[in-house]
């Protein structure tokens, strides 16, 4: 089944790709997706385990949309006024998400939020550590990651 | 109208490109330079993109302009990540007034490992077993 | 436009030419590259430098509107990058294989074959 | 519209691709590899039989029904005929030759395909009517070359292939160039096109300047004055059957090239192109043939002596006159077959005494009297002793230049020739009249009962009928020497080719 | 740095790879009309399975490929030359397309000609050329690394 | 006639086997081939009395006007009958002195082909045809002279007579190449004989010295002579056939051949004259210096065949009569003596005439049959040697210009070889018995046959002059005179000069004989001849030869690639600008600059890149810089309207870009290792090289083409090609092949790549 | 407008990339380099669509479409090579 909703996505894809939604471009379009998909899917296991939460990806984006574009302001703050006002430092923050799913959605999320990078996954994927412009409120932060990345998994659950 | 719409798209997308690369030049180490590149670049080309869509006014068009969005904004953090990550495994210099780091403490370079605060916590200098590489295993 | 292109190619080949001089195998290398960029664009210059008219048919037309820049010699430097494609490939891994026998990035002390 | 002048690549395309397809089966591999060399061979007779009885003697088919100047047109004319019986030839032998020779790992890595690519590619070069796509090619035979010259892993293989790519690639780029500037003069690619446009163009001059382009891009590959470094760098190396295949054929692209360029295009200004070329030749001679008289290593004197009879060949191009190029087609033909020859007896040699250094070996012609006359027939053939080929190709050559009293590249060519005598006496003092040096004895003994005398008949086989054929050459030359005009004569008149090139299909 | 390389590029790569193999599809197919063709279809796919690689190692690219790309080469050689013999079987010259639109039902009308034939198998060459050669490269680098990692 | 010359090549090819399996007697038995030919031979000299010369065609390669024609004449014939007749009793002779020899069944496949050669020199009417066979006896004689070829001195003997028979045959091809030019294109003996003019050929200097050059090196004239002592490394029988018969005679029937056409001039008569009589003073000298019993025969032969020169060179009457005479009492006394040395040596165990002595009972047919042979070299009655010298002296007594110089040396020579002959005769059989290694005694059949024959003729022909005079001599001094002589050959012609000189030489040859020893002696004490010979500059040609080889190696195929790239570089600079500098000048058409401000900077971008990569001291570094430069070419490319080339740029671009990444993984640090001064040169060399690719963009871009062919590939692109991206269609439909070509580099660039990786000798040898 | 539009971008552009190319050169670490080459890649697909607008040729989009993937691509290379250790010699 979840393959099923990717090979109708890939189709989607495709038809959009062509420019043309035509029955015989959708259907042109889930040919070639169940070719990549038959293929791919050869170590199946790990491509569909995840494959229902696309469409709540796709979702977020918009989500993810509007932080890119409140960081960029900061950034751009920061970037041209003439000195520097930031308190670098990296931090290591507990995660309660679990799948692969989960911490790399908050990790790229973290990268798009403001000030903040993600730099790497523990190898016991219990720990995310980011570097951040502007550590003062170290607290504060912490608070906010931790509010994003609920908001991650109660999406990707 | 279109045209017009795409105008200022195009020139707000142009100055965010080059906002990254005031950045890139501008701040002090590789992280803060990334903070800038990342975000301001990514924007920015999404923007231009967008308004190629936009000018053409053509849905195949369109089509290509969010796939190029799309393909930036998922691509464009995964690749940051990919660079901090190896700037800093390989010692890129922190600007002097970085405040504190909290991986150096975890990290077992020679062991290629890198412990939560958790698991050092709990005392394993080793880890007992290898975490499962991902949740499809 | 192309009396500028023709001094950044002789630019190029210069570049090229110097870096293949220089006894590194590795800037041997990088000199091959540079000389087979160099090349590309001469012949490109070379056919005529045409802005915004890609030879193109747009659906319903028969011929690309209002005029065309020469498509020939864009399918030779295409048929040109791909094969110089290859061939840096090869020489690229051929000078890290000889860099694992020989243990050694220098030319000058590659000489056994001729000596 | 006939298939025959495309079969001569579409062939070994088909034999390497599938070869490539069966990377597994090494046995396969092996059968198809003569197989698909016998089926070329065959191909390329049949080619030059209907090139010779054709009335214009050249055919011309546009690939794709693309009709001349627009498409690409494979032509074969009696030189481009000729040369590509001679690969047919070279690689038919070579391929029987590999059987017992080529080891199960240079098999497992893609000999085969390899070897048959490289084939395409010179045949390609030789057929083709379209100066880009020469450059194509020539790209597919270099690169061919470059794979085989590296098989093994060795570290002389490793520098020598190192010389020999960087200075190819040189080459390329040069050729590459060359072709661009055509296209920018004239807008055509088409070789018979081109004769036209050349000729109507304003500034001659211009047409000379890149005809000194070509001149430097093919003098690289043919290896001439002073050009010629990567091929002593690097022949010597590979395995011997991939030294034969190409001190036989891949130089010979370059010589071709010249051939057709100079004879084709560019006669515009026959005193200054080709007093450049006659020089080039004269000082390619010397220097080859010095270069070997410095060698002690059998296949490093094979690889200057290369060198030394390019010089032959393209004297009797630049000399120009119909019988200098009678001379110079009928060298190449000779050539071909005794120098491959002669590495093909090298490679036994080696097999017999574990050794191509001189001073190791030796003993053969007590122990192998057979080995000493099939090295005896291309050798003395090499250094011109008549009544085998290499003496009629000097022949021709050298009188060509007495009837245009050019006395200085005659003197040049006889002395050269004493000398090419004198490298090859000294192999056969060496290798065969001397006794086995005794500290070599016990690896020489060694290698000798490794051999089985299945492997060295088929070692032979190819050996011998090369030989039969360099015998053919000298005591049959006058059909030969037909041939040979006859293609000079083409040679001598661009209309000819330009007529049934533009003439069939416009 | 860490033995195991990114979790974050690995999930990332696995939704990658099927985009970036239906899109060297989609640049294939389309490539006689607008920007495109084999070739850069071909390196499209390459660059998803170098992705894969990259994320992951070696073996496990080879195990997806299924295939070796040594044959991919060498099919793709043979479909590009082959595909100049049908025109021959007619009587045309080697290399004479041929085009064949037949209507499907569903699909339509589909552009079937010998050029396509050929694209097709120069995205194979170049596919299986560049995975060869980055698989090669990749797997005597991980080797390498297991030996010194006993040492 | 074809078959008769050829014959010889056949049996060359059964030889070995008919050896094989008939052992000792295949000796008897192959000599049925010579003296079937001489038969045949002999049959031929009634018609040559009688139309005096026959030609015979056989067409070869008549395009090239090589053709198997033969000329038949007293000469050819003189000349065929003694190469047969000789012949027949040398293979007679090898099988009794190679007895139970492994190499015999080759030897004679050599021999045969030698003998065939010979032939075929001497009765070809085609120039070609006769240097074909005049090169083939260099050949085979050298397998023969290197006959013992595990000994390293045999070796460097047959090369050295190898290389300069060869040296001088290669000039001779281009003396008969001008030759028949200068005969307005005739390639026969026979055609050039009868044309008139070759001396008004402007070259004619040239041309005759170039055929001299080839017949004095084949006939050892002073200063080539020095090889062909040292070709008595080779078994007696060879040296026998080699020395009376053979080779060393073809240059001598080259000259005589031609001396109609190219006679009758100073240059012709002076080179030939003082040469020949220089020739035959040096032999006569060297032979009375030489102990060893071969190399005093062989040193008599350079005698001879500087007196015939000598002969020929003078060229009157009585002197070609002389030169025939003499060339057969030579040829008959040489082969017996030379077959007698080898009995000597094969039952004595050595070859040093000093160690032998009264061997007289041990040997008696030998030791008589010297005599016999031996009066005949020394000119005495009633031997036919002693017509032959007569005559030389009438001939030199008469020799014009030259009449002094040859005289006083003919007589020198004559004194000398008279005490050669006598102690050749005398020292080995009389006196007392010496200790020889082998105890001797009387040789076999096989071997005495040959020379008991020819002595016997000497003899035979000295008696009765008529015989041979009739038969033969007649006709072969017309054929070298060029027109009919009268003469007559008598063993008595009264007293007269050359008596004279013959009694002067006799008594003082005695003479010299009777004190051999303190000749000897005095010879001794003079080492520095030994030095002066033209040997020694022979070697330091040769050594020069491979120093200058070494030197040239040294200094192009260096191994250092920079020279290498700096010379192509250079060779390409240097040719192509001349060029363009001789026809444009200085004129260059810069057009139109119309740049706009975001070109600059992609522009920029390429150059940044590319200048980068080049000062960067880090390799990566100069990756991530050419990773740029590709960008600015891909925007380049989108810039003036090709957007297929940028994506394929960009595509490639990146690829390389990550291969070099994973290959320089484990390289090292770019090290600088050149000083500033190279590095000055190099930017020079590659700034001339890239200023020459701007001025061929600047030259070729001004030209104006009026139809490209592209025009007509943009109006078929849709319409026929089905596509409407033109540069796709142009790829795979017209110009598919290219691109077939092009997968196929690709394809083959990763087997290449794959086996390089996965092939590792390293790990093989492990 | 449009026009004027592209033109600035353009402009803008190129001074982005100006800037880029100066942190290219300064480095000083390879990873500050593979930074820049990355934004350059992304300034390019952004100047390849503004021309694309400039000139009204909608196919150039693809070729923007196929830059910001292999951008991406030599960045993760480039990560590869730095995570294996090879040689920074920076
Ligand atoms: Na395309
Ligand atoms: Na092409």
């Amino acid at each position: 089944m979840k393959m099923f909703i990717w090979n109708i996505l890939l189709a989607l894809v495709w038809a959009m790709l062509t420019g043309s939604f035509t029955a015989g471009s959708l259907v042109a379009g889930f040919i070639f997706g169940y070719l990549v998909l038959a293929f791919v899917a050869r170590l199946s296991d790990q491509t569909t385990s995840y494959s229902r939460k696309i469409p709540e990806v796709i979702g977020f984006t918009f989500f993810y949309i509007w932080e890119l574009i409140q960081s960029n302001l900061r950034v751009a703050y920061e970037v041209l006024t003439p000195s520097h006002h930031m308190k670098p430092g990296v931090i290591g923050l507990p995660l309660d998400a679990t799948t692969d799913a989960q911490i790399t959605m908050l990790a790229n999320l973290i990268t798009m939020t403001p000030g903040t990078l993600s730099l790497d996954v523990s190898n016991d994927r219990r720990m995310l550590f980011i570097h951040a412009m502007y550590i003062e409120d170290e607290n504060a932060l912490h608070a906010e990651l931790k509010e994003l990345e609920r908001r991650v998994i109660s999406l990707l659950s | 109208m279109n045209e017009s719409i795409a105008a200022v798209i195009l020139l707000i997308g142009g100055a965010f490109v080059v906002i990254g690369a005031l950045g890139a030049v501008r701040m002090p180490d590789l992280m803060l330079r990334m903070h800038a590149t990342t975000k301001a670049g990514i924007l920015g080309g999404g923007l231009v993109a967008i308004a190629g869509g936009v000018f053409f006014n053509e849905s195949e068009v369109m089509v290509r302009a969010l796939a190029i969005l799309a393909f930036v904004v998922l691509t464009g953090p995964v690749a940051a990540h990919m660079i901090a990550r190896a700037g800093y495994f390989t010692g890129a210099p922190f600007w002097e007034r970085t405040l504190k780091d909290d991986l150096r403490s975890n990290l077992d370079k020679a062991g290629g490992y890198l412990y939560s605060a958790q698991e050092q916590r709990e005392g394993k200098g080793r880890p007992q077993q290898q975490a499962p590489r991902d949740d499809g295993e | 436009m192309e009396p500028v292109m023709a001094v950044v190619v002789g630019i190029l080949f210069a570049a090229s030419i110097y870096m293949m001089l220089r006894r590194s195998i590795v800037k041997l290398v990088i000199g091959l590259i540079l000389l087979s960029n160099a090349a590309n664009l001469l012949i490109f210059t070379i056919g005529g430098m045409v802005r915004g008219l890609p030879p193109l048919i747009a659906e319903g037309d028969k011929l690309p509107a209002g005029g065309w820049a020469d498509p020939l010699p864009q399918a030779l430097i295409l048929t040109a990058i791909v094969i110089s494609f290859g061939v840096l490939a090869f020489a690229v891994v051929l000078i890290h294989r000889a860099y694992e026998v020989v243990q050694e990035d220098d030319l000058n002390k590659m000489r056994s074959t001729d000596t | 519209m006939s298939l025959e002048v495309a079969l001569p690549i579409i062939i070994p395309f088909l034999a390497g691709s599938l070869s490539l397809v069966f990377y597994r089966a090494p046995l396969v591999q092996r059968w198809l590899g003569v197989a698909g060399t016998g089926a070329l061979l065959l191909a390329s007779i049949v080619l030059l039989y209907r090139t010779y009885t054709d009335p214009d003697q050249v055919l011309s088919i546009a690939m794709g029904g693309w009709p001349a100047p627009y498409g690409i047109v494979l032509v074969s004319d009696l030189l481009g005929a000729i040369m590509t019986v001679l690969a047919g030839i070279m690689g038919f032998a070579t391929a029987v030759y590999s059987l017992p020779t080529i080891s199960r790992d240079h098999e497992a890595f893609g000999y085969y395909p390899l070897m048959h690519l490289l084939l395409a590619g010179v045949c390609g070069a030789f057929l083709t009517g379209d100066v880009f796509n020469l450059y194509v090619w020539v790209e597919v035979l270099l690169v061919a070359s470059f794979a085989l010259l590296i098989l093994g892993g060795e570290r002389a293989q490793m520098e020598g292939a190192i010389k020999y790519v960087a200075l190819n690639l040189l080459s390329s780029i040069l050729l590459l160039v060359a072709v661009g500037l055509t296209y920018g003069m004239t807008g055509t690619l088409n070789m018979a096109d081109l004769v036209g446009r050349f000729a109507a163009m304003e500034n001659q001059g211009l047409v000379t300047v890149v005809a000194m382009l070509f001149m430097v891009s093919f003098g690289i590959k043919a290896a001439a004055f002073p050009l010629f470094f990567w091929l002593p760098a690097a022949y010597h190396t590979p395995p011997v059957a991939v030294s034969a295949l190409f001190a036989g054929l891949l130089t010979k692209v370059g010589v071709y090239a010249l051939f057709r360029f100079f004879s084709l295009l560019f006669t515009q200004d026959v005193g200054y192109t080709h007093e450049i070329l006659l020089w080039g030749a004269g000082f390619t001679m010397i220097t080859g043939v010095l270069g070997a008289a410095a060698q002690y290593e059998f296949r490093r004197i094979l690889s200057f002596h290369i060198v030394s009879q390019i010089g032959y060949m393209i004297m009797g191009l630049a000399l120009f006159s119909p019988l200098a190029l009678v001379g110079g087609v009928f060298y190449i033909m000779h050539h071909i077959i005794v120098k491959a020859n002669l590495f093909l007896v090298s490679g036994v040699v080696y097999f017999l005494r574990g050794s191509y250094e001189l001073k190791h070996i030796g003993g053969l012609w007590r122990t192998h009297p057979w080995l000493g006359l099939l090295f005896l027939i291309p050798a003395l053939s090499l250094a011109g002793v008549p009544p085998l080929s290499g003496f009629f190709g000097k022949y021709i050559i050298i009188r060509a230049g007495v009837e245009q009293e050019s006395w200085g590249i005659v003197a040049v060519a006889l002395v050269v020739g004493l000398l090419t005598l004198y490298s090859m006496i000294k192999i056969w003092a060496e290798a065969f009249w001397k006794a086995q040096p005794e500290e070599h004895e016990e690896r020489a003994r060694a290698f000798e009962a490794a051999v089985s005398g299945k492997r060295l008949t088929l070692m032979v086989l190819p050996i011998g009928a090369l030989a039969a054929i360099t015998v053919f050459i000298g005591l049959g030359a006058q059909p030969i020497y037909e041939l040979a005009y006859a293609a000079a004569e083409q040679m001598r008149d661009p209309q000819i080719y330009v007529n049934a090139v533009l003439g069939d299909t416009q | 740095m860490t033995a195991m390389g990114s979790l974050i590029l690995r999930t990332a790569t696995r939704l990658l790879l099927p985009l970036l193999l239906l899109f060297s599809l989609f640049v294939l197919l389309r490539g006689h009309d607008e920007p495109g063709g084999g070739f850069i279809a071909g390196l499209v796919g390459a660059t998803g399975f170098a992705l894969y690689l990259f994320a992951f190692d070696a073996e496990r690219t080879r195990s997806l490929m299924g295939v070796d790309p040594r044959l991919l080469l060498g099919l793709g050689l043979f479909a590009a030359t082959v595909s100049g013999l049908p025109g021959t079987l007619l009587g045309h010259a080697f290399y004479t397309s041929l085009w064949w639109t037949p209507t499907l039902p569903l699909l339509g009308e589909v552009k079937l000609s010998t050029p396509l034939l050929f694209d097709i198998g120069v995205y194979l060459v170049v596919l299986g050329s560049v995975m060869t050669i980055v698989l090669a490269l990749a797997g005597a680098e991980e080797k390498a690394e297991e030996t010194t990692w006993n040492r | 006639m074809l078959l008769a010359v050829l014959s010889g090549f056949i049996l060359c090819a059964l030889a070995p086997w008919l050896t094989r399996s008939l052992g000792d007697r295949a000796g008897w038995l192959l000599a049925i081939l010579p003296a079937g030919l001489f038969a045949y031979f002999l049959g031929w000299i009634p018609e040559v009395i009688e139309t005096g010369a026959v030609t015979l065609q056989y067409p070869w390669i008549p395009g090239l006007d090589i053709n198997l024609s033969f000329l038949v004449d007293g000469l050819s014939l003189l000349f065929a009958l003694l190469i047969s007749g000789i012949g027949t009793f040398i293979i007679i002779y090898a099988g009794g002195y190679l007895h139970g020899d492994p190499y015999l069944p080759r030897f004679y496949a050599i021999m045969f082909a030698f003998t065939a050669a010979m032939l075929g020199v001497v009765l070809s009417d085609n120039l070609l045809t006769l240097f074909v066979f005049w090169e083939l006896t260099s050949i085979t004689s050298y397998l023969l002279i290197g006959y013992h070829h595990e000994d390293k001195e045999a070796r460097w003997c047959a090369l050295q007579g190898l290389f300069v028979t060869v040296a001088g045959g290669l000039a001779l091809l281009a003396g008969l190449l001008m030759l028949a030019v200068a005969a307005g294109g005739e390639y026969t003996l026979s055609g050039i004989l009868a044309s008139d003019g070759l001396q008004e050929y402007p070259f004619y200097t040239a041309m005759v010295l170039a055929i001299l050059a080839g017949t004095f090196t084949k006939s050892a004239q002073v200063p080539f002579h020095f090889w062909l002592p040292n070709a008595m490394a080779a078994p007696t029988p060879v040296s026998a056939f080699l020395h009376s018969a053979t080779m060393v005679k073809a240059g001598v029937y080259l000259m005589a051949r031609l001396n109609p056409a190219l006679g009758g001039t100073e240059l012709w008569f002076y080179m030939l004259g003082i040469f020949g009589a220089v020739t035959m003073f040096t032999g006569s000298f060297m032979a009375l210096r030489s102990t060893g019993i071969k190399a005093m025969l062989a040193y008599s032969t350079i005698m001879a065949l500087g007196t015939l020169t000598m002969l020929i060179g003078i060229g009157t009457e009585a002197a070609i009569v002389a030169a025939m005479a003499f060339l057969l009492a030579h040829a008959l006394y040489k082969a017996a003596l030379f077959m007698l040395a080898g009995v000597l040596d094969h039952e004595t165990g050595t070859k040093d005439i000093t160690r032998m002595g009264g061997l007289r009972r041990a040997m008696p047919i030998t030791f008589v049959t010297a005599c016999v042979a031996a009066l005949s070299l020394a000119g005495l009655p009633p031997l036919f040697g002693f017509i032959a010298k007569e005559l030389m002296f009438e001939a030199t007594l008469h020799g014009g210009a030259l009449t002094t110089f040859t005289t006083v040396l003919a007589l020198l020579s004559a004194i000398m070889i008279m005490a050669v002959a006598a102690i050749f005769a005398l020292r080995p059989f009389i006196g007392a018995r010496t200790e020889t290694p082998k105890s001797p005694h009387e040789g076999p059949l096989s071997m005495l046959i040959g020379p008991v024959v020819l002595a016997a003729l000497s003899l035979v022909f000295g008696v009765a002059a008529f015989i041979p005079e009739a038969a033969l001599l007649q006709a072969a001094v017309t054929a070298v005179h060029g027109r009919p002589v009268d003469f007559h050959l008598y063993l008595w012609h009264g007293v007269n000069v050359p008596l004279l000189l013959s009694a002067i030489a006799i008594v003082i040859g005695l003479l010299a004989f009777r004190f051999w020893d303190a000749v000897l002696a005095g010879f001794r004490r003079m080492p520095f001849i030994d030095r002066l010979g033209p040997e020694r500059g022979y070697e330091r040609l040769m050594d020069g030869l491979v120093w200058l080889a070494e030197w040239q190696t040294r200094v192009l195929q260096n191994g250092y690639m920079s020279n290498y790239i700096i010379t192509l570089v250079l060779t390409t600079v240097a040719l192509t600008g001349w060029t363009l500098f001789v026809h444009t000048g200085t004129a260059i058409p810069l057009g139109d600059i119309n740049v706009r401000i975001y070109e600059w900077f992609t522009v920029g971008l390429i150059l940044a890149g590319a200048l980068f990569a080049t000062i960067t001291g880090s390799r990566l570094t100069a990756v991530a810089a050419l990773g740029m430069a590709g960008f600015g070419v891909a925007l380049v490319f989108v810039e003036f309207s090709a957007p297929d080339l940028g994506t394929t740029q960009i595509m490639v671009e990146t690829l390389t870009v990550i291969l070099l990444v994973l290959v320089l993984y484990r390289l090292p640090a770019f090290v600088n290792f050149s000083s500033p001064g190279t590095r000055l040169r190099d930017a020079l060399i590659a700034a001339s090289f890239g200023g020459l690719m701007t001025l061929l963009i600047l030259v070729v871009h001004d030209i104006n083409v009026a139809e490209p062919i592209s025009d007509q590939l943009v109006q078929w692109s849709y319409p026929e090609g089905h596509g409407r991206n033109i540069v796709n269609v142009i790829l795979v439909d017209f110009r598919a092949l290219d691109t077939l070509g092009e997968i196929f580099v690709v394809g083959l660039a990763a087997i290449g790549v794959y086996a390089m990786i996965q092939l590792r000798a390293e790990d093989r040898r492990q | 407008m449009i026009e004027w539009a592209t033109i600035i971008t353009l402009m803008l552009l190129t001074l982005a990339l100006a800037l880029t190319v100066v942190r290219l050169i300064l480095g000083p670490s390879l990873a500050d380099r593979v930074v820049a080459l990355e934004l350059i890649s992304l300034i390019a697909v952004s100047f390849i669509i503004t021309y694309a607008i400039q000139v009204g040729r909608a196919p150039f989009m693809d070729v923007a479409l196929v830059l910001a993937l292999t951008g991406f691509m030599a960045t993760v290379g480039f990560a590869r090579f730095l995570e294996r250790g090879g040689h920074t010699d920076e």
